[in-house]
């Protein structure tokens, strides 16, 4: 604070998820610009990253927010509360979620709505009575239910909520009808898990849940699709809905399991911040579908979304709080 | 008990030097000698407490009923129970008085009730003259006694496991005069009982409590006999030079 | 001018008052008749360097705050400030930018604009570099005149100097009341804030755990926020299994490290025993999630458990207590010897064999010491995060089965605050209230181990 | 003695002391059974670590020789060795140089498993030795991670296929990698180094030493030697024990709502990382330093009173320096536990990517377990390795500082 | 140094009651007793060294050179180097014995230079008896010294700093006879240049090195006045009862 210092380094905050992605490009960012400060990479959680991203301009305060999930309308409120008016933001790419278990153990044909039905804790408002995966369908083995999965915290189960569990749950009538009468009650029932010990809150480290289903050949586990890819000689997708988590079918949403992934900059901060706009162009260069985005195993955007972020990165269009929920 | 020719060792350092000494079993014995002369260590040797000093060695033998007590069989917990020891600044365990007399019969097995246990306290705290004052407080903590007391608590444990010999290292040096006076009644009182040897700085307790007396200089036993003898007639110059003064 | 700069300038300054004074209080020794001061030559020359650099401190904190100001209101003054835009951060950055270049932290600007300031900057700067400097040479100047001026062969300048010396050491315990202070501070807003979303009661009393930071955030469900499972694990994970094993590997190796143990086995078990403290928590988790947890299911599964699953308090906590084996037995190992040979004696003369010694009267004697170690394990294990979270998992159980899956306090605390939640979400804010009752209950406790060590402490003395 | 067989000698006591021995054999094999299980465990950690990081400290290179007499290539000696020299060899197309190389060494498809960025240490040698560009001279440039994983015989078959014919020819190898004590992070398991942390973690402990030593040394002599018995100091002994008990991630929470709300500016930096951690080693130091003044005997401080020292000058002559082995021990047991620590430094900003080593104490960093944690969750399986390669410098790290301390702790170590 | 009704309380308890007697300058006073009459506390009020512990409460007066040593502006340190002590147990410092002794001189100033310094070492060592058995291992630490020369060099730290009175609590009571002797023959020679108080529990050493003797039982002092007349012409009861050996 004494004005010391020289040029500040490119500062971003956020998502886990986003954070190898961002890695990735600060780092080539920094071979393209060696006279300019690498920049920093926080890994601090979506939430955290927006605390600190809303919390005012400044050359202390960063400039850039990775999220795994949109920003909240109450976010944005404080941004704009704290002078963080103009925001831009840009769908880098999506993350598949996928379902696996070990090479050589348990294989399955899912829908969403038998997942929903194996791990939920009160299915369509019921008791949870399924203890095998062939008491939920006929169709599936006659092995006891076991699900590694992220825990509430992660966006990894926010997505895996809104696309697998949702969606399976919506199959019921009765329960797409809740969903207009009683929103929180439909949330509660379409979107808790069981905690029983059949679905485990297995932390954020995806790569534990690889080794734990490695371990455990009836095992199920819940990661980001990169995590299914690196491991791809010890772990299978499991199919859903007939269609098999890899790249293709989870860019074209076949898969249902892709969540969108974003960063967020500071509009002030371009043209105050040295670097931060060719920081910017960076990204673009890195999130086609062969580009390092897909190399780490996140999957690029559908075109019209690609149009979209790109014109954000280098128009800088700014975000209207409307949209966001 | 008799030693034959003992030499204690610290390291290199002879502290003890060919002593021989027969102790009467029904008597007071003293040890006196100026300070640093070798009487606790010697005092040690009787029931293996030198045991705990890694750098003391023993030569000679030491008889306990016809049998050598360094002698490589030698059961050292038994010999404990059968010699027992009470030092120069009482040391009572920090549990109640009762715990306090009650340890050696309960590690023993000497008790096989509460009654027992109990009736074997009592008898101990009557025989150490401290019964009367704290009937009342058994379950007080031990070191929440005055100095005295706790010395006559360390008497009254140490024969609570009947011993045949009593050693006391200098046990009246950290007390006031009163509580000295109660300490040399008691052990008056347990004379005939128990062989007893006592260390002490003070000529005049020697002379008040004891029946035999041994003179110790520079690691040697100088003179050893009655107590009447040695402080009217020592045999001895060093004896006498030590009694009227002249050094110590 | 840096504060750096001026506070090395104090300190010139201070070193040539301590000469000035050392060089009177020789004049005064030679002087006075028996060669005696009331003090030592160097303790009046500190007393002057402190008149000297203790005022300086005090006003260059207070200039390091306000000159930036001042020279910004200058610069701010300069006709090329019209350009400027009006407000915000753009405008900070360019003056910022033109600072950097003006006192050569960079070589060049980025913004065109900023070009414009450094000519003024530069000036600003300068002037009120002089300023500084002159001020400081000034209070530095007349708190040594007065000081010096107080010289005399009986000055007291020594205890005047060790009054301040006292001070310093007063102020460096009064840091930990501050800590206190700070920790308390920094949690009890968001506690209120979470407090106003979540009953109280709820939250202390509800025995189900599962908030959801996705969820809406205008009404929680008070119902998902029943902390008792979190404590309870805490509890069972870190205070109870992770001590069953601590506890007796712990005081165990102690006892036979002081009392059978050779003293040079002694020198090199102690501490590699301490190396087990050090191990990064990622290796234990790995280790418990990966080898001890599955070795447990199978156990339990060959014994007939049927619901045994491969994450386990049991696994968290036995191996949290492998890692804080040694907190335990460093300190029993000190406090044990610690107790005075006469009880040692006193045992042994009895007749008691080593281990009778040891259990009797050892032990109980160097409580207070054990007590003490086994208080800064449980603190240890209670705040582990990375053991819990890869072998008991992060599901909230209210389970006395040490097979089932379990998590603690500070597991939420972490995950919540470093999850994709948003911050003035009740769940994200839950991590406040968890933190500040945890500090309250450990407060609760220190202080009844504080008063049973007391009261311990006075048994054997 | 007396007609009456002493109860010490009778038959029963013979049989129960019998017992008792066993009793105490067992108490000893007990103790000895404890210390030989935290050996055991600790061996066992030590060693898989040990054997997992080994390969950590090496990384699979292809051996590219380049004969840069035909390429045309010239090192101009006034550039060379500047920050220049990368650029001025980029411009003149040495990337395409190696390409070029790479190809007639290994073939197309190896081509494409060297690094695309293996051209930049090529640059590198050349800055440092222009005469490169006068000669014929073997490069060993690390392999792709892909490839790497191929020649642990993991990955996709085609690489595994590739890998193992090339190390059969002797073109790919796994070399001890020096530059893993250089570099920082990066997102290439091949490229990562450890030094960044490794610093990052060297300026941390050096503010927490800096800050924690003196201010718990003055505490502990203060509430030990001057302090009035008084609800006052209870107060002050009631917080520092409770400090130490608290779990660290409140430290975080602190440093976040204190340190950071006043310098808002050195987010992730060692500072603020040092002193949230020094808050917390403080209560351990002043823990261990009053026990270890205690532990200084009255006579000493009687002596230096009675030839007529002050109280000040009897703690600073006589007392501190003797306490001083122990406040050592306490020292490092504190400063061990906070080497090893992640949580609180999660919420200052130094779980971060940060690819270049901090160059001061304002800079961002990371710290070593923090940078093992985060690698412990990279997708990259190269990361493995590498991850056990950082514990086991984590671990030399502590060791290091063990010693240093057990050094001066025996230095000082005076017996009265 | 005189005192005047002195009267000491550990807490509730009173150690010393109404005490008043005037110490000479020239000559050895001993102060006798039996344990725990409160010599020892009596001797540290003197130099003020009971200020350490925070029970103990003076009252009375006691004067130095015409002043209240408990006065409220009296500089505490600076009596200190006016009335030496020297303990019971030999506690030199942990440093080489050139430290041992300088200490004092160093933080008092007393030597201008490094000469001067040495100088003033040389004599304390030498009038302590101690110059020749250490003067080629003046950097080793005083702590590897045998007792008796750790205690004379205790002595000449306390003669180092030039005080007008030493206080001397049981010098001997730790070490061994010769070493005993040694000390003895060193008071005898300081005897004259410095008023000395030495504290002993043996009659003996009383007689032999003092010229006043003053007789404490139970915080009272009973007798004081000539040594020579003391032992052998006591006016109380309880001081011939003492002497003789009845009690203590
Ligand atoms: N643990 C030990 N290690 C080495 N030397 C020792 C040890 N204990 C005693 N000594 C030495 O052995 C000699 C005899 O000591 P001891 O304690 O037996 O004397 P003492 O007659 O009891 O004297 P005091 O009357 O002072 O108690 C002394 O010179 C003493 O320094
Ligand atoms: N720090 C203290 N606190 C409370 N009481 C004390 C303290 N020091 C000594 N006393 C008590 O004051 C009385 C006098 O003790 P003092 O040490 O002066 O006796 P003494 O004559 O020196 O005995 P000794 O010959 O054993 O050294 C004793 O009853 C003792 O218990
Ligand atoms: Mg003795
Ligand atoms: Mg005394």
């Amino acid at each position: 604070a004494c004005g010391e210092k020289g040029a500040e380094p490119i500062h971003a905050v956020g998502s886990s998820t986003v954070y190898p992605f961002a890695k990735s490009v600060a780092e080539t960012f920094n071979r393209d610009y060696p006279n300019l400060p690498s920049p920093t990479i926080e890994s601090t959680g979506t939430g955290g990253g927006f605390k600190l991203f809303c919390n005012g301009l400044g050359e202390d305060k960063p400039d850039i927010a990775n999220a795994s999930r949109r920003m909240k309308a109450s976010e944005f409120a404080t941004c704009q509360q704290n002078g963080v008016t103009e925001i831009i933001e840009i769908q880098v790419g999506l993350d598949g979620i996928a379902l696996a278990s070990a090479k050589g153990g348990i294989t399955m044909n899912l829908t969403p709505k038998m997942v929903y039905e194996a791990i939920a804790a009160r299915p369509y408002g019921g008791e949870q009575t399924n203890q095998k995966w062939s008491d939920v369908d006929a169709s599936l083995p006659d092995v006891d239910i076991l699900v590694y999965g992220p825990p509430s915290t992660s966006g990894t189960r926010d997505a895996l909520k809104e696309l697998i569990l949702e969606v399976g749950c919506d199959t019921n009538p009765e329960m797409e009808a809740l969903k207009d009468s009683d929103k929180d009650r439909h949330a509660q029932l379409c979107t808790e898990v069981r905690s029983d010990g059949k679905y485990v809150d297995q932390g954020e480290q995806d790569n534990l849940i690889v080794q734990k289903i490695e371990g455990n050949p009836n095992a199920v586990g819940i990661f980001g699709y990169s995590y299914l890819e690196e491991n791809a000689d010890k772990v299978q997708g499991l199919n859903m809905n007939g269609v098999a988590p890899t790249y293709e079918n989870i860019a074209n949403f076949e898969y249902p399991g892709a969540r969108p992934l974003y960063v967020y900059v500071k509009k002030a901060h371009i043209g105050a911040i040295q670097g931060l706009s060719e920081f910017l162009t960076q990204w673009t260069k890195m999130w086609d579908r062969d580009g390092e985005l897909a190399k780490i195993g996140l999957v690029a955007n559908p075109d019209d979304v690609m149009a979209k972020s790109m014109s954000a990165a280098t128009n800088y269009d700014t975000l209207d709080g409307s949209e966001l929920k | 008990m008799s030693a034959r020719d003992v030499s204690v060792f610290y390291g290199e350092k002879k502290a003890i030097d060919n002593v021989s000494i027969d102790i009467p079993t029904k008597y007071v014995t003293a040890f006196i000698g100026p300070s640093g002369c070798g009487k606790s260590t010697f005092l040690r040797t009787l029931n293996r407490m030198n045991d705990t000093i890694p750098s003391a060695r023993v030569e000679g033998e030491i008889m306990l009923d016809g049998e050598d007590i360094y002698r490589s069989g030698m059961d050292v917990v038994q010999l404990r129970a059968r010699v027992g020891m009470v030092f120069q600044k009482p040391n009572p365990f920090p549990k109640s008085i009762y715990e306090n007399i009650a340890y050696g019969p309960k590690i023993h097995g000497l008790a096989e009730s509460k009654d027992e246990l109990d009736a074997v306290v009592e008898k101990s705290l009557r025989r150490a003259g401290l019964w009367e004052e704290v009937k009342d407080r058994l379950q007080d903590s031990g070191t929440a006694l005055s100095g005295g007391q706790q010395q006559r608590l360390c008497i009254a444990r140490a024969i609570a496991v009947d011993p045949e010999v009593i050693l006391m290292d200098e046990p009246c040096s950290a007390l006031d005069p009163i509580a000295t006076a109660k300490i040399e009644e008691l052990i008056d009182d347990l004379n005939g009982r128990y062989a007893i040897v006592i260390v002490t700085h003070s000529m005049q307790q020697a002379a008040r409590v004891s029946q035999r007396t041994a003179f110790f200089h520079l690691g040697k036993m100088v003179e050893y006999g009655r107590t009447s003898d040695i402080f009217t007639n020592p045999l001895e110059q060093r004896t006498q030079d030590y009694i009227t003064g002249r050094y110590g | 001018m840096s504060p750096t700069l001026l506070l090395l300038l104090a300190l010139g300054l201070g070193l040539a008052g301590w000469l000035a004074a050392r060089a009177r209080a020789w004049s005064f020794r030679r002087a006075s008749p028996d060669g005696r001061l009331a003090s030592l030559p160097s303790y009046h020359a500190w007393y002057v360097a402190l008149w000297i650099v203790l005022p300086v401190v005090i006003f260059v904190a207070a200039w390091s705050a306000i000159a930036p100001g001042l020279v910004t209101q200058a610069v701010l003054a300069s006709p090329a400030a019209d350009q400027l835009p009006a407000f915000g951060f753009q405008r900070q950055t360019i003056l910022n930018e033109a600072r950097a270049v003006a006192t050569g932290a960079a070589q060049g600007v980025f913004n065109p604009l900023a070009n414009e300031f450094v000519e003024p900057y530069r000036q600003a700067i300068g002037k009120y570099n002089w300023i500084g400097i002159i001020v400081t040479v000034l209070i530095a100047f007349l708190g040594g005149v007065w000081a010096f001026l107080r010289l005399k062969p009986d000055f007291a300048a020594r205890n005047r100097v060790e009054k301040i010396v006292m001070a310093i050491l007063l102020g460096a315990s009064l840091v930990a009341i501050l800590t206190t202070l700070g920790i308390f501070v920094s949690l009890v807003f968001e506690t209120i804030r979470f407090f106003g979303m979540v009953n109280p009661i709820d939250f202390l009393f509800g025995t189900h755990w599962g908030p959801d930071p996705m969820a809406n955030a205008a009404n929680p469900d008070p119902t998902r926020y029943g902390a008792i499972p979190l404590f309870w694990g805490t509890l069972f994970i870190g205070a109870i299994i992770a001590m069953i094993v601590a506890i007796p590997l712990g005081l165990m190796s102690a006892i036979y490290l002081t009392q059978y143990a050779n003293p040079k086995l002694r020198a090199w078990v102690k501490p590699a025993l301490e190396i087990l403290a050090g191990v990064p928590t990622v290796v234990y988790g790995y280790f418990a999630a990966l080898t001890i947890a599955p070795a447990i299911r199978d156990f339990a599964i060959s014994l007939g458990a049927s619901s045994a699953s491969s994450e386990s308090a049991l696994a968290a906590g036995l191996v949290m207590g492998v890692m804080i084996i040694p907190f335990v037995s460093s300190m029993a190992d000190d406090s044990i010897a610690a107790v005075p040979q006469a009880m040692r004696d006193g045992s042994l003369a009895m007749g008691a064999t080593t281990n009778e010694t040891i259990r009797r009267v050892l032990v109980p004697a160097a409580l207070p010491g054990i007590v003490a170690g086994v208080m800064l394990a449980v603190s240890r294990a209670i705040g582990e995060t990375m053991i819990v979270v890869m072998a008991a998992s992060t599901a909230a159980n209210l389970s006395a089965n040490p097979l089932e899956s379990m998590t603690t306090v500070t597991v939420q605390i972490v995950a919540m605050l470093t999850g994709e939640g948003s911050f003035d979400h009740p769940a994200t804010l839950s991590a406040f209230a968890l933190g500040f009752v945890l500090f309250l209950v450990t407060l609760g406790l220190n202080f009844i181990a504080l008063r049973v060590v007391k009261r311990f402490r006075e048994a054997y003395e | 003695m007396s007609e009456q067989i002493a109860p010490t000698r009778t038959p029963a006591f013979e049989a129960r002391l019998k017992k008792r021995y066993a009793a105490e054999k067992r108490f000893k094999t007990m103790g000895l059974a404890a210390i030989v299980f935290s050996i055991a465990v600790l061996i066992y950690l030590l060693g898989t670590m040990t054997l997992n990081g080994i390969g950590g400290f090496q990384r699979a290179e292809v051996a590219v020789p380049m004969d840069f007499t035909q390429a045309g290539i010239s090192a101009d000696p006034s550039v060379m060795g500047t920050s220049g020299a990368v650029q001025s060899l980029e411009a003149q197309g040495l990337p395409d140089v190696v390409e070029y190389f790479a190809v007639e060494a290994l073939g197309e498809e190896g081509a494409d498993e060297i690094g695309s960025q293996a051209w930049r240490d090529v640059a590198a040698a050349i800055s440092a030795d222009p005469g490169i560009v006068e000669r014929q001279e073997t490069f060993w440039i690390p392999a792709s991670a892909d490839l790497a994983q191929g020649l642990a015989g993991e990955g996709s078959p085609e690489l595994q296929a590739l890998a193992s014919s090339l190390a059969e020819e002797g073109k790919l190898a796994k070399n001890f990698d020096t530059g893993f004590f250089t570099r920082a992070d990066a997102t290439n398991p091949q490229q990562v180094g450890i030094w960044g942390a490794l610093k990052g973690s060297i300026l941390t402990m050096i503010v927490t030493l800096a800050l924690a030593f003196p201010i718990g040394v003055l505490a502990a002599l203060y509430l030990e030697e001057y302090a009035p018995k008084n609800r006052w100091t209870d107060l002050i002994e009631l917080s520092i024990n409770n400090l130490a008990a608290v779990p660290s991630i409140i430290f975080g929470l602190l440093g976040l709502a204190v340190f950071l709300t006043i310098f808002p500016s050195y987010r992730s930096a060692p500072l603020i990382g040092g002193m949230t951690l020094a808050l917390m080693t403080m209560p351990v130091i002043v823990i261990a330093g009053r026990n270890a003044i205690k532990a200084v005997p009255p006579s000493i401080r009687d002596g230096a009173l009675a030839v007529g020292a002050s109280p000040v000058q009897v703690v600073f002559h006589h007392v501190l320096p003797l306490a001083l082995p122990g406040i050592l021990t306490g020292t490092i047991i504190g400063m061990a536990r906070a080497l090893g620590e992640t949580a609180p430094l999660l919420m200052i900003g130094m779980r971060a990517f940060v690819a270049s080593p901090p160059d001061s104490f304002t800079a961002p960093a990371t710290v070593l377990p923090m940078q093992i944690f985060l690698w412990s969750d990279e997708i990259d399986r190269g990361f493995v390795e590498r991850t056990s390669a950082a514990i086991i410098v984590l671990l030399l790290f502590l060791l290091v500082m063990n010693g240093l301390a057990i050094y001066l702790r025996n230095k000082f170590e005076k017996k009265w």
